[in-house]
C-alpha cells in the first residue's frame, strides 16, 4: 500500500483537482482521476523521499479555516496601512521567531502562513533550522507578534505534524 | 435571489480590483523593498481571489455551466506566493549584504540570529552552522 | 484608436527593438533581438488572420462568426520552431563565449585562417 | 499504396536517423551502418520515382486524405525527383565518407544529423505548400547547425554563431512572406495560390508582389546571393569538409525553391533583382576562390561562384535557360561536393599545415589526390571533358536571347579565366611544389586509399553526367518545361477541373 | 567507323599506358606507340579517298540540345594535320624512350603525351565546332600537365600556369566566338558553317565573332601580344618542346585559321588584324630569337617568328598565300621538331643549353652536327631544303600585298624578318656546331645512341627530300589540303627551287646576305640589344595575375569581414528594399474591413508593451534586467492572444517563454552581466534606423492585411470539418494533428534536432579550452551559500505532481478545448524544471527515471508510426481516425489517432527541453566545483535533519 | 450592476498595473523589478478572470492557472538568480 500510495493525502489532493478541473462529477473522470491520482505520484515520489507525519483532520481543517479568515482581515489591515498609513509613521522591523516545529513541511506551512496573514512575510530561516526570519510591516510590539504567531499558528501545526 | 447573488457577484468583483489596485499601490509608494513586499502578496492574492470567487459564483448563477477552476487557480496562489515572496526577499536581504544598495532611510538593520554559530540561511550555509 | 492599430504598431515596435538589438555586437543582445522578433512575428503571423475579440476557435454547429484558426496553428507551430532554434542559439552563444573568451561577433577577431606567408608560394 | 512512395523518402531518413540516435551510446557503427543503408535505399527510391515522374505530369499525393487545397500535399514531378537523386547521391557520398575517416566519431549524433538533414531537404523539394515548406527548411536548416558544429573548436563554433543567426533571421523573414501571402490569398497550397494570385484584384497585388519578393530574398539568402552572400564562406570554410560537402545541396534548396515558386505564382519579376545580383556574385566568387589562402576558403569560393553561375541562368526565367541551369544544377552540386573531399583528403593526408594553401613534403596519395584535385578544377571552371563545360555552353547559349547576353558572357567567361588562374596557382603549389620543412609528423595515421572511394564515387557521376549529357538535357528540357507549366501543375495538385492557372 | 577508332585510339593509349605505369620502358614505349602506328595506318586507309578531295565523315548524337555532336569529318587539311600529330607523335615517343632518365615517371608522361595527342587529333578531325572547343581546351590542359611534368622548379611550374591562363583564357574567347559562328549559321556542324561564308560575313555578329575567335586562335599559336608564353613553356622536357610548342599544339590556332579561312577570310577586317600580327610577330620573334642564348628559347622565339608568318600568311586572305600557309606549315614542323630534337641531345650530352658555353660541336658529335646544321639551314631558307621552297613562295606572296596604300611596307618588314631568322639560323648552326671547340663543356659530348637521333634524322631527311623533290613529294598532299582550307579554289601548286629571278628571289638574297652579316657583327648588336630595355612580358604577366591576386584578395576581405552585423543589417536592408518596391510597383489600394474600436485596458497594455520594449533596448547592456523586460512583453502578447480569440497560443506563448527565460538565464550565469559599450553613437543612429525601417514596414504590412477583408481563406474548410471528419471542436489542435498533421511531425523534429543539437555542442564543452575556461571560472556575482531554499523545496513536492496533473490535463483536453500536446509537454517540463531549480540538478538528476534521448526519439517515432499506421487501412499517410465508444461506469469517450500523434509530440517536447536544461545545468555545474562541495540533500537547511544531527 | 462592476474593476487593475510598470522601471533594485513583475502576472490573472467573466465563457481559464504556475517559476528562477546565479545547481 505504501508503495502504491506514497503520499495518500497528495493522491486525495490530486484526485480532488482532477474533478475540479473536470467541472464536472462523473463515474468515469473520477476513475480517470483515480488513476492519474495514483499514477503521478508514484512518479513524483522519488523527489519527495521522506512521508510527513500529517495527520488529518479537524485540527487541519481548522487551522485552514483560521487562516483564511486571517487572511481576510489581513488584507484590510494592510490596504489601511498602505492606503492611509504616511511611511515615517510604519513601524517596520524584523522578527526573530524561534520554532520548535520538527519538519520542513511544517516549517514551510507556517511560514507560508506566516506570509500571508497580518503584516508580515516570512523571509528566511537559520542556518541551525531554529529560527524563522519575519518581516513585519508595521509593529508596536515587535515581542508579542512573535508570541502571537507561536501561540496561533505554531501550536496548532504542532499537533498537525508530529 | 439572484439580485442579491448579482450584488455579492459585482461587490466581490469591486472588492476584487480594489485589493489589486491597493497592493500595487503599496508596491509603488511603499519606501523600502521589505515592505512594498507586502502590497502584492496580500492585497493583490485577495485581489485575485475576489475575482475568482464572483467568476465561481457567476457562471452557475447565470445559465452557464459551473467552473473550478477558479479554485485551482486560488490553491496555486496561495501555495506560491509565500514562496515567491520568500525568494524575493532573500534577494533582498543578500543584495543589502553584497552591495549595501537601496538602504533606503526606512530600511530596518536585520536582526542577529539568536544562535551564536546559526547564521541566516542567506548568508551562510549547513556547514557554517557546524561547529569547527 | 482601434484595436487593429494597436497590434499593427506593437508589431512595428517589437520588430524595430528587435532589428536593432540583433545588429549589436554581440551574442546575447542579439540572441535577445532574435526572441523579440519572434514575438513580432508572431503577432504579425496572428494578426494576418484578422482580428476578433471571443470568438475562439472551437467549434460550434451554426456559429458563423469565428476566428481564422489556421493562422493558429501556424503560430503554434512557429512558436515551437522559434523556440528551438533561439534555445540553439542561446547554447551556441554560450558555447561560444567559453571556447573564445569573447563574446563579440562584429568581425573576425582573432582565430582567422592561417595566413601563410605569400612569398612562400609560386 | 504505390503513390505512397512519394512520401518514402521522408519516412525513411525519419525513421533511420531515429533508429541510429537510439545507438547513440554504444554501437555507434550501427547507427552509421543504418545511415549508409537509408542513403542507398533513397537513392533506389529516387531513381524509382524519377522513373515515375519523367513517365507522367506531376503526382500529387494528399497527406491525411485532406483534399488538395486544405491538407497538405507532396507533389512529384520531374523536378522534385532529380534534387531528390541529387541529395541522394550526395548523402551517400558524405555518409561513407564520414565513416571511412572517423568524421562521425569525431563529436555527437552525425548520422541522426544528416539522417534528419535529409529529411529537411527532401522533405523542401516535395511539399506543395509553401507553409510545410517552411517548416522543411527549418529541419533541414536545424540539422546543418548540428552538422556545421559537428566536431566544433573555436573557429567553427564562431562561424557556427553567425550561420545561425543569419539562418534565423532568414526564417523570420519567410514567415513574413507566408503571412502576407496568406493574408492577401488565403491559401497556403502552392497551386491554389497560383490559381488565386491570378485572380487578385490590382489592390491586392503590390502585397502579392511584395510577398513574393521578400520570399526570394529568403531564398536568395539560402542559395548565397550578393549580397546575402557573408555568411557562406566562413561558414563553409569552418566546417568539416565533409559536411560542407552535403552542404553544397544547400544552396542548391534555395535555388530549387525559386525555381519552384516563381515562374508558378509570382511570374519573373524576381528577375529583375536576381540576375545583377547573380552576376555580381559570380564575380566575388571568383574574386575569393583567386584571393583564397585556405583550401576550404577557395571551395567555398567556388561554391558560391558556381552556384551564382547557376542562378544567373534561373534568372533569365526562360525555357532553354532554365533546362541549362536545371543541367548545371546537379553539376555545380557534384562539382562543389568533389573539391570539398579533395579538400578534406588532402588535409587528412598530407598532416601537415592543416588547410592551408602551401607545399608540403611529398606524401602518399599525392598523385591521385592531385588527379582529384585536377578533375574538381576542371569541372569548376568549365573546362571539358568534365560536365561543366557542356553546362557552361548550354547556359551561354541560352543566354543569347537575353537583354543581357553581353554581361552574362563576358561575366561567365571571364570568371572562368579568373577560377582557372585561381586553381592552377593552388593546385601547382599544393601538388607540384615541394617544401621539406615542415616535417610530415611520424603519428600521422596512414592514408587509406579507401577513403577516396566516396570522392572517386562523385567522380564517376561527374562523367556519368558528361557522357549522358545527351538523355540527361533531353529530361532537363522537359523538366523545363514542366516548370513552367503553371496550368500543368495546378491541374495535377487541385484536380483536372482548375483550368486557368495564374500565370 | 574508322574515324571514330582513329579518334579514341590515342586515349585508350593513354588509359592503357597510364594502367601499365610501372612497367618497363620499352614495353611503355611499345604501347604509347601504337595509337600513332594504327592511327597512321587508318589514316593511310583514308589517304586515297580524301586527299581526291572526298570528306570522310562520322556523327553520333550526344547533346542534341547543344548542338554538340560526336561528328568527326575528314578531309585533305585535316588528314595533313593529323598526319602531322601522328607522325611527329611518333617520333617524340621513340625520342623519349631515349631521352628520359630513367628515374623519370615515363609511364605518367607517357599517358599525357597520348592523352594530348589525342586533343590535338580532335581539333584536326572535328567535325563540330563544340566538340573542337572540348579538344581546344583539352590540349591547354595536357599541356599544363606536361610543361609542369618538370615540377620541382619553379620555372616549370610557373611556365604552365601561364601557358594555361594564356591558351585556356584564349580558349574562352574561342567558346564566345564559336558559339555566335554557330548562332549565325544555325548549326555548329563544321560542314554547315563552311557552307554558310556569306551568311557569316554579312552578319552584324561577324565582327565579334572574328575577334573573339582570333584571341583564341593568336593566344594558341602564340601571337603578339600573347607571345610570351610559349618560351616560358619551354621549361617542359625537350620532347614535350619539340612536340607542342613547335609542332603541333602551336599550330593548332593556325590550323583553325586554316579551317575557318572560307567563312572567315576575305574581309578588311580579317585582312588587317591577322595579317598585321602575323607580321609583327614575325619580326618580333625573330629580332628576340637573335639574341637569345639558351638554345630552346631561340628555337622558341623562332617557332613564335614562323608562326607569325604563317598567320600572316593566312591573314592576306588570298587563296594562294593560304596555299603557301599549308605548305609552310609542314614545312616547319619538319624542321623545327628536328632541331628540338637536335637542341635536346646537345642539352643531353653537353650538359647545357647555353650557346655561349658552347660551340665547335661539329667535331665532337659529327651525327648531330650533320642533322642540326641541315635542320637549321632549312630554317635560314637556304636551298635546296624545304624551307628555301616556302620561304621563297612566301616571299613571293608578300611582295604585291598592300598595307594601308603601303607597297612597300610588308615587303619591308618581311625582308628584315627573313634575314632575322637567318642570322638565328646561322648562329645556331655557327656557334653551335663550327667555330672552336671549347677547352671544356659541362659534360664530355658525343653523339648520342641511335635511337635518340633516328627521330630527328628521319625529319631531317624528309626536309631535304622536300626540298629536293618537292612536286614528287607534295603537291599531292599539299594541294588539296590547300584546296580544302580556302573552300575549293586553291591554284595550281608549283614548288620549285628556281622560279627564275622574281622579286622573290632578290628578297631572298638580300635576307640572307643581311642575315650573315648580322652574324657577324653578332657581338655589337648583342651589346646593343642588351641596352635596350624591352619590357619583359613574362614580368608583366606576373605582375598583373599578382595584381589581379591582390585586388581579390582587398575586394574579398574588405567585403567579408566576418561582422555579423554587416551581414544582418544586409538582409534587413534589402528585405524591406525589396517589400517595398513590391508593393510600390505591384499597386495597392487601403483595405475596407472595419476595424474594433479599442478599450482602455487594452490601450494601457499596448503602453506597457511599448515602455517594455523601450526598456529592453534602452537597458540592453543590464542583461539581467532586460530578462525581466521581456517577460513583460511575453505577458502582454499572451494577453493580447486570449483577447484575440487566441487561447491556444496563449497557452503556448505563456509555457514557452518561461522556458527560454530560464534558458537565458542558465546562459547568462556564464556570459558578461554588464558589457561594455561597443557601438559608437552613429553606428547606434543609423542601426536605429534599419530599425524604424523594418519596424515601419512590418506594421504597415500588418495593418494593410488586417485592414482588409479575407480572400476566402480555405480555412472555411478546417472549420467545417474540424468536428465532422477531425473528430475535435478545437479546431486549431485538429488543424495541427489533423489537417496540417505533416508541419507538426516537421515541427516536433527541429524541436529533437535542437536538443540533441545542444547536447552535442555542450558534451565537449568541459573539456579543452572551453573546460579550461569553466574551471577557473569565477562567479561575477557576489553568491549567496545557500543553493536550495528549504521553502522552495518543499511547495516543489507539492507543486510537481499538481502541476504533472495539470499536464495531463491539458494534454487530454486539447483535441476539443485550448490545450494539446505540445503545451502538456511543456507543463509537464516546466514543473520538472522547477523540482531542478529546487532541489538541484545532480539530486534531480539522480531520480530522473528517463533518457531524454530515448524520449526525443520515441517521440519522433511515434508521431510518424502515427502518420504511417493509416498506411495498413489503405488511407493515405498521417490519415487519422477516431470513434466515440461507450463503457459501463466511465460512460461515452472519444479515442482517436490524431490523440498517439499528440503522444508523440508531447514525449519529444519533454525529451527536448529537459536535455537542453540538463546539458546547460551540467556545464554550469563545472564551473561550481570550487564552490563548496556538491551537497546531497533536496534543501540544504534541512530542520528535521538538523535537530536528529544534534540529538 | 455586474457591468458597473466589472468596468470599475478593470479600471482598478489597469491602473494596478500602471503602478507596476511605474515600479518596474524605477527599481531601484533588481528585486524591485522581479516583485513588481510577480505582481504584474497576478494582476493579469485577475484581468483575464474579469475577461471570462464578461465574455461568458470559462475558455481563458487555464490560461490564467497556466500563468499562475509559470508566473512563480519566473519569479523564484529570478531571484534564485540574483542569489546564486546558477538557478539549477
Ligand atoms: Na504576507
Ligand atoms: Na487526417
Amino acid at each position: 500500500m505504501r508503495r502504491l500510495f506514497p503520499h495518500p493525502g497528495l493522491t486525495l489532493l490530486l484526485v480532488v483537482m482532477w474533478m475540479l478541473v473536470l467541472n464536472e462529477l462523473s463515474v468515469g473522470g473520477f476513475l480517470l482521476g483515480l488513476f492519474f491520482g495514483t499514477l503521478v505520484p508514484l512518479f513524483t515520489a522519488p523527489f519527495w523521499p521522506e512521508r510527513p507525519p500529517v495527520r488529518y483532520g479537524w485540527p487541519l481543517i481548522a487551522y485552514g479555516l483560521l487562516v483564511i479568515g486571517d487572511i481576510i482581515v489581513a488584507n484590510f489591515q494592510v490596504a489601511r496601512l498602505i492606503l492611509f498609513c504616511r511611511n515615517r509613521d510604519l513601524r517596520s522591523c524584523w522578527l526573530s521567531i524561534p520554532l520548535d516545529l520538527q519538519s520542513a513541511e511544517a516549517f514551510t506551512v507556517l511560514a507560508g502562513t506566516i506570509s500571508l496573514t497580518p503584516g508580515t512575510v516570512s523571509a528566511d530561516i537559520s542556518t541551525d533550522g531554529r529560527h524563522l526570519l519575519v518581516h513585519a510591516l508595521d509593529t508596536s510590539d515587535p515581542e508579542a507578534e512573535v508570541a502571537r504567531i507561536k501561540a496561533r499558528y505554531e501550536r496548532r501545526l504542532m499537533e498537525i505534524f508530529r | 435571489m439572484a439580485a442579491i447573488l448579482d450584488f455579492v457577484i459585482a461587490f466581490l468583483i469591486v472588492l476584487g480590483g480594489a485589493f489589486a489596485l491597493i497592493g500595487s499601490w503599496g508596491l509603488a509608494r511603499l519606501p523600502a523593498l521589505m515592505s512594498r513586499l507586502h502590497g502584492p502578496t496580500k492585497a493583490t492574492t485577495l485581489g485575485v481571489g475576489g475575482c475568482l470567487i464572483a467568476s465561481m459564483l457567476y457562471f452557475p448563477s447565470h445559465g452557464m455551466s459551473w467552473s473550478a477552476h477558479e479554485l485551482l487557480i486560488t490553491l496555486f496562489l496561495f501555495i506560491t506566493a509565500p514562496i515567491s515572496a520568500n525568494m524575493i526577499a532573500k534577494a533582498c536581504i543578500h543584495g543589502r549584504h553584497v552591495y549595501g544598495d537601496a538602504v533606503a532611510k526606512y530600511e530596518v538593520p536585520l536582526p542577529r540570529p539568536p544562535h551564536p554559530d546559526a547564521e541566516w540561511a542567506t548568508f551562510g550555509s549547513t556547514e557554517a552552522a557546524k561547529p569547527e | 484608436m482601434s484595436i487593429e492599430f494597436l497590434v499593427a504598431s506593437a508589431i512595428g515596435v517589437l520588430t524595430m527593438a528587435g532589428i536593432y538589438l540583433c545588429l549589436r555586437g554581440r551574442t546575447f543582445p542579439v540572441v535577445l533581438g532574435l526572441v523579440m522578433l519572434s514575438y513580432a512575428i508572431n503577432l504579425f503571423l496572428f494578426a494576418i488572420g484578422r482580428l476578433i475579440v471571443n470568438r475562439p476557435p472551437l467549434y460550434e454547429k451554426d456559429l458563423v462568426e469565428y476566428t481564422d484558426p489556421l493562422p493558429q496553428a501556424l503560430v503554434l507551430t512557429a512558436i515551437v520552431i522559434s523556440f528551438g532554434m533561439t534555445a540553439l542559439a542561446v547554447v551556441l552563444a554560450l558555447r561560444n563565449f567559453l571556447e573564445t573568451g569573447t563574446d563579440q561577433v562584429d568581425g573576425i577577431l582573432e582565430a582567422d585562417p592561417p595566413r601563410p606567408d605569400p612569398k612562400a608560394r609560386s | 499504396m504505390m503513390d505512397a512512395l512519394i512520401a518514402a523518402p521522408l519516412l525513411l531518413p525519419a525513421f533511420a536517423g531515429t533508429a541510429s540516435l537510439l545507438f547513440w551510446l554504444r554501437y555507434r557503427w550501427i547507427g552509421a551502418i543504418i545511415s549508409i543503408a537509408s542513403m542507398m535505399g533513397l537513392i533506389a527510391l529516387a531513381i524509382v520515382l524519377m522513373a515515375q515522374a519523367a513517365s507522367g505530369g506531376a503526382i500529387a499525393y494528399a497527406l491525411g486524405d485532406w483534399p488538395a487545397p486544405f491538407g497538405i500535399v507532396l507533389v512529384l514531378d520531374r523536378l522534385s525527383a532529380l534534387m531528390l537523386l541529387l541529395t541522394a547521391l550526395l548523402g551517400f557520398a558524405v555518409a561513407v565518407h564520414a565513416a571511412l575517416t572517423g568524421l562521425d566519431r569525431k563529436g555527437w549524433h552525425f548520422h541522426p544529423l544528416l539522417q534528419f538533414q535529409l529529411l529537411g531537404i527532401n522533405g523542401a523539394f516535395l511539399t506543395g505548400d509553401l507553409f510545410n515548406l517552411f517548416v522543411f527548411f527549418e529541419v533541414l536548416l536545424i540539422a546543418s547547425y548540428g552538422l556545421m558544429l559537428h566536431g566544433q573548436g573555436a573557429q567553427r563554433l564562431s562561424a557556427g554563431i553567425q550561420y545561425v543567426i543569419v539562418n534565423l533571421l532568414g526564417s523570420t523573414l519567410f514567415l513574413i512572406a507566408l503571412g502576407l501571402l496568406y493574408g492577401v490569398t488565403g491559401t497556403l497550397n502552392m497551386a491554389d495560390m497560383a490559381v488565386r494570385a491570378g485572380a487578385l484584384p490590382e489592390g491586392d497585388q503590390g502585397l502579392l508582389r511584395a510577398g513574393g519578393l521578400l520570399l526570394a530574398v529568403v531564398f536568395a539568402l539560402k542559395a548565397a546571393l550578393l549580397p546575402l552572400h557573408l555568411w557562406l564562406p566562413r561558414t563553409y570554410a569552418a566546417t568539416a569538409p565533409a559536411v560542407a560537402t552535403l552542404f553544397a545541396i544547400m544552396t542548391k534548396v534555395g535555388a530549387y525553391a525559386i525555381i519552384r515558386t516563381m515562374p508558378l505564382i509570382f511570374g519573373d519579376a524576381a528577375g529583375t533583382f536576381l540576375l545583377p545580383s547573380a552576376l555580381g556574385t559570380m564575380l566575388l566568387g571568383f574574386f575569393g576562390l583567386l584571393a583564397a589562402r585556405g583550401l576550404a576558403d577557395m571551395a567555398a569560393f567556388g561554391l558560391i561562384g558556381s552556384t551564382a553561375t547557376l542562378l544567373t541562368a534561373i534568372a533569365l526565367f526562360d525555357g532553354h535557360a532554365m533546362a541549362a541551369a536545371l543541367y548545371y544544377l546537379p553539376h555545380t552540386t557534384l562539382t562543389a561536393a568533389l573539391l570539398f573531399l579533395t579538400v578534406d583528403l588532402i588535409i587528412r593526408w598530407r598532416g601537415v599545415e592543416g588547410g592551408a594553401i602551401v607545399p608540403t613534403p611529398h606524401y602518399k596519395g599525392q598523385g591521385w589526390l592531385g588527379f582529384q584535385f585536377l578533375a574538381a578544377a576542371v569541372a569548376l571552371v568549365g573546362l571539358p571533358p568534365l560536365s561543366g563545360f557542356v553546362g557552361k555552353l548550354l547556359i551561354l547559349q541560352a543566354a543569347i536571347p537575353s537583354a543581357y547576353m553581353v554581361a552574362i558572357w563576358a561575366f561567365v567567361l571571364g570568371t572562368s579565366l579568373l577560377g582557372l588562374i585561381g586553381l592552377a596557382r593552388a593546385g601547382s603549389t599544393l601538388f607540384w611544389k615541394e617544401d621539406a620543412n615542415p616535417a610530415i609528423a611520424a603519428d600521422r595515421p596512414a592514408p587509406r586509399a579507401l577513403e577516396a572511394l566516396p570522392a572517386a564515387f562523385l567522380l564517376i557521376l561527374l562523367a556519368a553526367l558528361t557522357a549522358g549529357a545527351g538523355p540527361a538535357t533531353a529530361y532537363m528540357e522537359a523538366t523545363s518545361a514542366q516548370v513552367f507549366d503553371a496550368t500543368g501543375y495546378v491541374r495535377s495538385v487541385l484536380g483536372p477541373e482548375q483550368g486557368g492557372a495564374g500565370r | 567507323m574508322y574515324l571514330a577508332l582513329l579518334m579514341l585510339l590515342p586515349f585508350i593509349g593513354a588509359l592503357v599506358t597510364s594502367i601499365a605505369g610501372r612497367a618497363h620502358r620499352n614495353i611503355l614505349t611499345g604501347i604509347a606507340s601504337t595509337p600513332a602506328v594504327a592511327g597512321l595506318v587508318l589514316l593511310a586507309m583514308l589517304a586515297p579517298a580524301v586527299l581526291a578531295g572526298e570528306v570522310a565523315q562520322f556523327r553520333a548524337a550526344w547533346v542534341p540540345a547543344l548542338g554538340l555532336d560526336l561528328s568527326l569529318r575528314v578531309d585533305a587539311l585535316a588528314w595533313l594535320f593529323a598526319a602531322l600529330i601522328l607522325g611527329i607523335g611518333l617520333l617524340i615517343v621513340i625520342y623519349s624512350r631515349f631521352y628520359l632518365p630513367a628515374e623519370e615517371a615515363i609511364g605518367r608522361f607517357l599517358a599525357l603525351l597520348l592523352l594530348f595527342q589525342g586533343a590535338m587529333l580532335g581539333i584536326a578531325l572535328s567535325g563540330n565546332v563544340l566538340l573542337l572547343l572540348i579538344f581546344w581546351e583539352l590540349t591547354s590542359l595536357s599541356s599544363f600537365l606536361l610543361i609542369g611534368f618538370r615540377n620541382d622548379k619553379p620555372e616549370g611550374r610557373q611556365g604552365a600556369r601561364m601557358a594555361l591562363a594564356v591558351t585556356g583564357g584564349g580558349g574562352l574567347a574561342l567558346i564566345a566566338g564559336l558559339l555566335l559562328l554557330g548562332r549565325i549559321a544555325g548549326s555548329f556542324e563544321l560542314a554547315d558553317i563552311l557552307a554558310s561564308g556569306d551568311t557569316i560575313r554579312a552578319s552584324a555578329l561577324y565582327p565579334a565573332a572574328l575577334v573573339l575567335i582570333l584571341i583564341g586562335c593568336f593566344t594558341k599559336s602564340a601571337q603578339f601580344p600573347f607571345h610570351f608564353w610559349l618560351p616560358h613553356a619551354m621549361a617542359a622536357p625537350t620532347p614535350v618542346s619539340a612536340y607542342l610548342h613547335s609542332a603541333t599544339m602551336v599550330k593548332a590556332g593556325v590550323f583553325l585559321l586554316a579551317r575557318f579561312w572560307p567563312v572567315l577570310a576575305g574581309t578588311e577586317l580579317w585582312f588587317y588584324l591577322v595579317s598585321t600580327t602575323g607580321l609583327v610577330t614575325m619580326v618580333l620573334g625573330a629580332a628576340i630569337a637573335l639574341f637569345r642564348h639558351d638554345l630552346k628559347a631561340i628555337l622558341a622565339y623562332s617557332t613564335v617568328s614562323h608562326l607569325g608568318l604563317l598567320t600572316m600568311l593566312f591573314g592576306f586572305g588570298t587563296p594562294a598565300a593560304a596555299m603557301v600557309g599549308v605548305f609552310h606549315l609542314l614545312n616547319h614542323a619538319l624542321f623545327k621538331a628536328a632541331l628540338f630534337m637536335n637542341a635536346g641531345i646537345v642539352d643531353h650530352e653537353a650538359g647545357t643549353r647555353d650557346i655561349r658555353l658552347l660551340g665547335g660541336l661539329a667535331g665532337l658529335m659529327p651525327v648531330t652536327a650533320t642533322l642540326g646544321i641541315v635542320a637549321a639551314a632549312s630554317m635560314a631558307g637556304l636551298p635546296p631544303l624545304g624551307g628555301f621552297l616556302s620561304k621563297e613562295m612566301m616571299l613571293e606572296e608578300t611582295a604585291h600585298v598592300v598595307w594601308a596604300g603601303q607597297h612597300w611596307l610588308v615587303p619591308l618588314l618581311v625582308v628584315i624578318g627573313a634575314a632575322l631568322s637567318v642570322a638565328y639560323s646561322l648562329r645556331y648552326i655557327f656557334h653551335l656546331y663550327l667555330g672552336q671547340r671549347r677547352p671544356s663543356y659541362p659534360a664530355s659530348p658525343h653523339d648520342p645512341s641511335f635511337g635518340l637521333w633516328a627521330p630527328s634524322a628521319l625529319l631531317v631527311v624528309l626536309t631535304v627530300l622536300v626540298g629536293l623533290f618537292p612536286q614528287a613529294l607534295t603537291t599531292d598532299l599539299v594541294a588539296p589540303a590547300a584546296a580544302a582550307a580556302t573552300g575549293g579554289t586553291a591554284p595550281v601548286f608549283k614548288p620549285a627551287l628556281w622560279h627564275g629571278p622574281t622579286p622573290a628571289l632578290g628578297m631572298s638574297i638580300v635576307a640572307v646576305a643581311i642575315g650573315t652579316v648580322m652574324l657577324w657583327r653578332h657581338g655589337l648588336l648583342q651589346r646593343g640589344w642588351d641596352t635596350i630595355r624591352l619590357p619583359d612580358a613574362k614580368r608583366l604577366f606576373e605582375a598583373g595575375v599578382a595584381w589581379l591576386v591582390g585586388l581579390a584578395h582587398m575586394v574579398t576581405t574588405t567585403i567579408h569581414n566576418g561582422s555579423l552585423q554587416r551581414q544582418l543589417g544586409l538582409l534587413f536592408i534589402v528585405a524591406i528594399g525589396l517589400g517595398a518596391a513590391g508593393v510600390w510597383t505591384g499597386g495597392y489600394a487601403p483595405g475596407t474591413r472595419a476595424t474594433i474600436p479599442a478599450p482602455p485596458v487594452a490601450i494601457i497594455a499596448w503602453l506597457l508593451l511599448l515602455a517594455a520594449a523601450g526598456a529592453v533596448v534602452k537597458g540592453q547592456r543590464q542583461r539581467f534586467l532586460t530578462l525581466i523586460y521581456i517577460s513583460v512583453i511575453g505577458l502582454i502578447v499572451s494577453l493580447a492572444f486570449i483577447y484575440l480569440s487566441a487561447p491556444d497560443l496563449a497557452l503556448t506563448q505563456i509555457s514557452v517563454e518561461i522556458v527560454t527565460i530560464l534558458l537565458l538565464l542558465l546562459a547568462l550565469n556564464l556570459l558578461p552581466k554588464k558589457p561594455e559599450r561597443v557601438s559608437s553613437d552613429g553606428r547606434r543612429l543609423r542601426d536605429g534606423l534599419i530599425g524604424l525601417a523594418g519596424g515601419t514596414a512590418t506594421g504597415l504590412a500588418a495593418w494593410a492585411v488586417m485592414t482588409r477583408a479575407p480572400n476566402n481563406p480555405i480555412s472555411a474548410y478546417h472549420w467545417a470539418n474540424s468536428y465532422a471528419h477531425g473528430g475535435g471542436t478545437n479546431v486549431v489542435n485538429v488543424t495541427l494533428v489533423d489537417f496540417r498533421a505533416f508541419d507538426t511531425f516537421g515541427e516536433i523534429t527541429v524541436l529533437g534536432i535542437a536538443a540533441l543539437t545542444i547536447f552535442a555542442l555542450l558534451q565537449p564543452a568541459t573539456r579543452g579550452v572551453s573546460g579550461q575556461r569553466l574551471r577557473e571560472w569565477i562567479a561575477d556575482l557576489p553568491r549567496s551559500p545557500e543553493r536550495h531554499p528549504m521553502m522552495f523545496a518543499v511547495a516543489a513536492r507539492l507543486l510537481l505532481p499538481l502541476a504533472t496533473m495539470i499536464g495531463l490535463y491539458i494534454f487530454l483536453r486539447g483535441h476539443n478545448m485550448p490545450g494539446g500536446g505540445f503545451i502538456a509537454g511543456l507543463v509537464v517540463s516546466i514543473a520538472m524544471l522547477m523540482q531542478y531549480m529546487a532541489s538541484g540538478f545532480e539530486w534531480a538528476d539522480q531520480r530522473r527515471r528517463i533518457d531524454e534521448h530515448l524520449l526525443i526519439g520515441l517521440g519522433v517515432i511515434i508521431a510518424a508510426l502515427t502518420g504511417l499506421g493509416s498506411l495498413f487501412f489503405g488511407a493515405p499517410l498521417f490519415t487519422s481516425s477516431f470513434g466515440y465508444f461507450s463503457l459501463p461506469l466511465i460512460g461515452s469517450f472519444e479515442l482517436a489517432t490524431a490523440m498517439m500523434f499528440d503522444v508523440g509530440v508531447a514525449m519529444t517536447v519533454i525529451g527536448a527541453v529537459m536535455l537542453a536544461l540538463a546539458e546547460l545545468s551540467n556545464v554550469a555545474l563545472r564551473a561550481e566545483k570550487d564552490d563548496g562541495g556538491a551537497d546531497e540533500g533536496p534543501m540544504d537547511i534541512d530542520p528535521a535533519k538538523l535537530r536528529q544531527a544534534q540529538a | 450592476m455586474i457591468d458597473v462592476a466589472l468596468t470599475i474593476a478593470l479600471t482598478c487593475i489597469a491602473l494596478a498595473v500602471v503602478l507596476n510598470l511605474y515600479r518596474l522601471l524605477r527599481g531601484p533594485t533588481a528585486p524591485d523589478r522581479i516583485l513588481a513583475l510577480d505582481t504584474m502576472v497576478i494582476n493579469a490573472i485577475a484581468l483575464i478572470i474579469l475577461f471570462g467573466i464578461r465574455e461568458g465563457t470559462t475558455v481563458y481559464f487555464e490560461a490564467a492557472l497556466l500563468l499562475a504556475m509559470v508566473g512563480f517559476v519566473g519569479t523564484v528562477a529570478y531571484a534564485k538568480f540574483l542569489l546564486r546565479g546558477d538557478i539549477v545547481e
